[in-house]
């Protein structure tokens, strides 16, 4: 038992990070909630912002050393929660002083809604932690169960099938048919990786071209949340280099973007590039 | 020695066999047997039956037996004790319990907190799609099928007794508290993990 | 009071969980052991074992238990005492009939399709462990033993008259076709239910 145990670790305790048994579970995770928490309790930090800042650029680093082994449905959740992260880290960009706008509190309300799924997440975790202790000394303890006596052996209590010959042939039917996963093509979720130098730079001849564009007009083209994130993430880049300025007369209206920077040439950079410029290269 | 422990034990009604006659019946079921059960098939009332299953219980523990006579799930069990597994496991032929992997474990907890509760949901606290291992879990007779959500239609699913068996557990309401697991400052949560308000 | 036991009644070399362990052994093997078989396990003497048995059942007698330690042909097996059958027939006969669980079910239909065969191959088709559910088939008379397998050893497993009688079935060539119920692209399914492309 003590074996199995080795053979299948569990994920790290939250508050107990081992950096080293971190490296090599790497490939365990279950969703992006059990990474989060790994992330956080191998910094050993709580749940805060502080935390989620911090474990942000490792989260989208796990994510791309996935490559191409993940399924559609694990694909989007981890992005789901990428896309979060994302924005919360976005918002830190923004100059102080600029925290009261209904976009910064959209941001704060995904971050409270993505603490609570965390901690609930966190508190079925270690409940599961209580279970599978309880099952452990369960397992050490076996039932009685040994054939009737052969005075008793006429006496057995009759087994109720609840089938007939044809439903149990059924029953056999569905137990041999094999399972295969419901497969979902993933080969299109590639075609949208894209960069956030890429994107910026369509964002500046864009604006080039026009002077004053809509967030909506600037993102027309885009193919998917992806690439939206991307050309957003460009634009907060833009106007802390002063390239562009930001309009929006009333909350919650159209963003107009004006171009503010000069002929020269303009170039995107943001910490994220390297990472994703690196696996395009790939 | 034996008729001195029952009158001590049993109410007046309580035969002098009735403790003798409840461990033959423990030899021979193969799975958990209900007070209830054991006290039609005595026709003796259900107070005096678990009594004395109470005072078995201890009374094999007090003595150091290497069984143990345990309530679980839907009634009581033969066992062997813990301290006694290594010896056991040598002569039961049949190979260890795998044990379940992390992920079923939680798949696990969400049901057994939630139920009854739908494949979407569990995947929803878990933030994973757990369709998989629910499956698994059914088919270790772990959880099962509940019927259908009168609102949404999606299939339902529940623990079964067999997990409280695994668990050494007599109901769902022995399940630890999930309370002190979670913040105070969540209850207003619902199960997708969304604030009700 | 265990331990002043043990000490009495084996020698020096016994150590006092000896007691303990064999109780629990005898507790849930299936089928008599013998004195050599325990030694051999607990790595005791055979003398020793042999004493402390005799001491349990004199004991189990003693107290009035109704369980009884007996050494039989093959070796030692608890059973029902004799005093207590009347109770033990009323109880079997007055049960309820059990119903099986999904697990058993699906379990029994590989067996039934796939006989003779071994449990590793029912948990390959199944995806999961079969063993205790293959266990408690065999307890419920269902399922037998069926020798072994000529290349590899393994323990066979066959479906029983009992099982024939409970479906309405004569003979097993009654068991319906299972070609309709499978679908139709699976024809080359080897005995794991993975295609053998």
């Amino acid at each position: 038992m003590a074996a199995d145990q080795e053979a299948h670790p569990p994920p790290e305790e939250t508050g107990e990070g081992d950096p080293h048994a971190f490296q090599v579970h790497l490939d365990n995770f279950e969703g992006p909630f059990d990474l989060l928490l790994a992330l956080i309790s191998k910094h050993k930090l709580d749940i805060t912002e502080v935390a989620l800042s911090r474990v942000t650029d490792e989260f989208i680093a796990h994510i791309r050393d996935y490559g191409e082994e993940w399924d559609l449905d694990q694909a989007s959740n981890f992005l789901l929660v990428a896309a979060t992260l994302l924005d919360l880290k976005a918002a830190r960009l923004l100059p102080r002083g600029d925290v009261e706008d209904e976009a910064d509190l959209a941001l704060l309300e995904a971050r409270d809604l993505l603490f609570a799924r965390l901690l609930q997440y966190r508190a079925y975790k270690e409940v599961a932690a209580v279970m599978s202790e309880r099952m452990a000394a369960q397992g050490r303890r076996y039932a009685r169960a040994v054939p009737l006596e052969e005075r008793f052996a006429s006496l057995r209590p009759e087994v109720f099938l609840r089938l007939g010959p044809r439903e149990f042939a059924a029953l056999a039917g569905r137990v041999f048919t094999p399972k295969e996963p419901p497969s979902v093509p993933v080969t299109h979720i590639h075609q949208t990786r894209t960069s956030v130098k890429e994107q910026g730079e369509l964002v500046v001849a864009a604006l080039r071209e026009h002077g004053t564009l809509t967030f909506t007009e600037l993102t027309e083209g885009c193919t998917g949340t992806f690439e939206v994130v991307a050309r957003f993430l460009a634009l907060l880049e833009l106007y802390r280099a002063s390239n562009v300025g930001f309009d929006q007369p009333e909350p919650l209206g159209a963003l107009s973007v004006t171009w503010t920077g000069g002929e020269g040439e303009v170039r995107v950079e943001t910490d994220y590039d390297d990472a994703v410029d690196e696996e395009e290269g790939r | 020695m034996s008729a001195e422990h029952a009158a001590g034990v049993g109410d007046v009604s309580a035969p002098p066999t009735l403790r003798r006659d409840l461990e033959a019946v423990l030899m021979v079921v193969d799975q958990p047997v209900s007070e209830y059960d054991l006290a039609r098939a005595l026709d003796l009332p259900v107070d005096a039956v678990t009594r004395t299953l109470e005072e078995l219980s201890r009374e094999y523990t007090e003595q150091g037996r290497g069984f143990d006579l345990r309530a679980v799930a839907e009634g009581w069990r033969v066992y062997t004790r813990p301290e006694c597994a290594d010896v056991v496991e040598h002569f039961l032929r049949e190979g260890q319990e795998v044990r379940l992997t992390q992920a079923a474990l939680e798949t696990m907890a969400v049901v057994a907190y939630r139920q009854p509760v739908s494949r979407g949901r569990v995947s929803a606290v878990r933030g994973v799609n757990c369709d998989g291992v629910m499956r698994t879990l059914v088919l270790r007779g772990l959880i099962e099928e509940a019927g259908h959500d009168s609102e949404s239609g999606a299939l339902l699913y529940r623990t079964t007794s067999y997990f409280l068996e695994r668990l050494g557990l007599r109901a769902l309401d022995e399940l630890p508290d999930l309370a002190p697991f979670l913040p105070d400052d969540i209850e207003g949560l619902d199960d997708t993990g969304e604030h009700t308000q």
